[in-house]
């Protein structure tokens, strides 16, 4: 079993690994909290435009101090600047971009993932209800829809399982699951294991895992 | 042409109990302060509130919360706020939580005149109870009918005397939908110019869907600073 | 009997009555053709402003020669100018304006009005079809919808009719028809007669119109 | 980052026989017509043309008609054109008729994922034979589907490298909704810009929604000249 790396490296590494799902040229929407953290990794050779739901097409780098306008934030409601070439638009247009697929990807965070697609990550019965947010109209808007999470939760228990047990975001809409043990797909036969993050095993993999994965080809050949 | 008021107290005094108001802004960004400070001092209750979030627990919508004035809330994201909770769990206020792309869209087609229309968010989700679905090329999708509100309260960074507004950055949000949807639309702007002094192909919000404005200076909070250190 | 007015001054006589249902502060659509002359008669006192479901609300004066821009029409295709505190806007956002109610008066040409307020104005059977433009849309936004054309056809036949013959371009959308002879307004009652225009009778408008008229209490009061 | 072409020709060639395309304008203004022009040339048959009007006999989309490139028509209005009418008694032409509005709104919805939505327009006319009907608050209303297109063509005065665009005047009437609903959007433009050059409040087209562009000059032609005399 890996070593215990501390919260932020486990965020980093799995922040690092998400942003190999980004191609120049995307447009990508980047959820609140570990998500965001991806663009502090976009390689700089890559094209990229970031959509804030809010309503910006290109969000730039943090704003040095002199910078800072506060009519200027991300929907994490961090002052940004906008990029070179970016664009303002109202939130009804900003989501007609994101409902009508002409993103290329999005990357949220998530608290369940199921063999299905389906995607838990907004509500914990019992606990307030802070709202929605964007999350269930991305998820049925981007292209590919990558959730990024810890394999396991605090106790220890797998957050990958066979159905969610917490309210949905959205009805069988995961194209990939990365965490900081694996990267796994959403694929019509069920979850594939197609990538071991460094430090564990397939058999570490499945184990931590509640839902049935198949092994990729790829791996399999890869351990013989 | 329009209503100008010269004080926020003016701007609002239209407002009364039970009204259905729906707020422009996102977070603490693009909201209408001044006009929202006016409410609360007017001590008008029963408030349906339309709007994003519901500001924090001592600025924006936040304000109305505190001296209960609101009775329902319908908004995407009200997590910034404990009195919020409070009030919840305590029954005082009731609260609609709808996607956020779909209450923008909901919004802009009470202003356009479309009473309801298909939408794919929350499909399989809580939301989705009591909601039709139907399946359009084999996809799901919910039942949304339009919003309107009686006031619409929105902040804009110039106005003219015709009621065309523009929009500062992410300060525009919600607020073009918005300002369509209510039948009766003020707006809180940081410029009042002359007729003539936009140019016709930048205006965010035609003048059409303005009826009265108020000029102001804005404290403008910030949420979350977030800088980058100087190298 | 009225004189025979030649037929630009009867579309003058209209126009002008018509340009009475415009109240200052109002925004208005003027149909192409005979509506469209509406616009030469709006007092100098009225602050109006025009909108043209191409995407411009505030349409100006013709343009002198050395004004004209290709780029700049109104819904009738000719040139115009932009009033001062105009603003331009797409399609979909025009009528938007239109079916949201915002405009408060429609004045449209009519080939048929009938006693419950369904119109004709589109669509002859048998000849070529042109298209409804965005007449279906604007009879169902303008909080008031006036329709202008002549009291019978070319043949003497009544234009206003029990039932509409032609193919409709709206179902109860008219609430006021104004004629070279008559003002006459859509009640839930049916047909309210409330104004007959100089040169004709409350007799010989009755006459010359198929559906039921209520002469109004103002116009019998007036004939006493 | 976009594909910039440099001939009408080349922004043209990936669009085959059959394909479904939606072209910007209304009337004569705001076409794309150089891209109507390598149309022409291309030859491409069997089109399936969504467009407010069809051009008039010797211009715009009047050209692919008269060169008989079109199978169907779907638009509101089709008067200004005679070879039009005689394809279409000839049954060599299909049209759909949609009112203008509702088709704005309709490709509007294609573009931003609504399969479809409730209008007035058209309830208790012709065009709503074998459309459900749906009361709400009283009031009738029609489905209506969102529309979708193989390719788009728009015409712009400003276009960026990253896509972005900005129109002028009544020139940008269909445009900007024609441009989101493209699976493919190019983009004429008279002038195209660097990078950073746009003020990012007034873009009318954000370019997520636009593949390529193309810079040319237009002829422009003018349809009804009507002009006031000097005093």
């Amino acid at each position: 079993m890996a070593a215990n790396l501390d919260k932020a490296t486990v965020r980093e590494k799995i922040a690092k690994r998400a942003e190999q799902e980004i191609e120049s040229g995307y447009y990508v929407n980047l959820g609140i909290g570990m998500p965001t953290m991806v663009a502090n990794y976009i390689q700089d050779d890559k094209q990229v435009v970031l959509q804030s739901e809010n309503g910006l097409l290109g969000i730039g780098r943090s704003p040095y101090e002199s910078e800072v306008d506060p009519d200027l934030i991300n929907a994490g409601k961090e002052t940004v600047t906008a990029s070179k070439g970016a664009a303002y638009c109202s939130s009804a247009e900003s989501f007609a971009m994101v409902r009508g697929e002409h993103l290329d990807l999005a990357i949220l965070g998530g608290m369940e993932g199921a063999q299905n697609g389906d995607l838990a990550n907004w509500m914990i019965p019992g606990k307030m209800i802070k709202g929605m947010g964007g999350a269930m109209d991305i998820v049925h808007g981007a292209k590919k829809v990558v959730i990024i999470m810890d394999h396991v939760n605090k106790h220890g228990d797998p957050k990958i399982l066979k159905e969610c047990r917490l309210p949905l975001t959205g009805q069988g809409v995961v194209d990939r699951i990365i965490t900081d043990r694996a990267v796994i797909d959403v694929e019509p036969k069920g979850l594939v294991l197609v990538d071991v993050l460094e430090g564990w095993t397939v058999e570490e993999v499945v184990e931590s895992t509640e839902a049935e994965l198949v092994v990729s080809d790829r791996l399999l050949q890869q351990s013989n | 042409m329009k209503t100008i008021y010269s004080t926020f107290q003016e701007a609002v005094k239209d407002i009364k109990d039970h009204s259905t108001i729906m707020v422009g802004g996102f977070g603490l960004v693009g909201i209408p302060e001044n006009l929202i400070l006016a409410l609360v001092e007017s001590e008008v209750k029963h408030l349906t509130v339309i709007s994003n979030n519901c500001g924090v627990d001592d600025w924006g919508l936040g304000l109305l919360l505190k001296n209960k004035q609101i009775d329902k809330m319908i908004g995407s994201y009200v997590g910034e706020n404990k009195e919020f909770e409070r009030q919840v769990l305590a029954g005082e206020l009731e609260v609609e939580l709808t996607p956020q792309g779909t209450l923008a869209e909901r919004i802009r087609a009470g202003g356009a005149g479309i009473p309801a229309f298909y939408s794919p968010a929350g499909v399989g989700t809580p939301i989705a109870e009591g909601k039709e679905v139907r399946t359009f090329n084999g996809k799901d999708y919910l039942l949304q009918t339009g919003l309107k509100a009686d006031f619409s309260l929105v902040r804009a960074e110039y106005g003219d005397h015709a009621g065309n507004l523009i929009y500062n950055k992410t300060a525009r949000n919600f607020n073009p939908e918005i300002a369509t949807a209510g039948e009766v639309t003020i707006a809180e702007v940081e410029n009042l110019v002359d007729i003539g002094e936009m140019d016709p192909d930048r205006i965010h919000t035609p003048g059409i869907y303005v009826q009265g404005l108020v000029e102001g200076n804005q404290e403008k909070r910030i949420e979350r600073l977030t800088i980058k250190k100087q190298a």
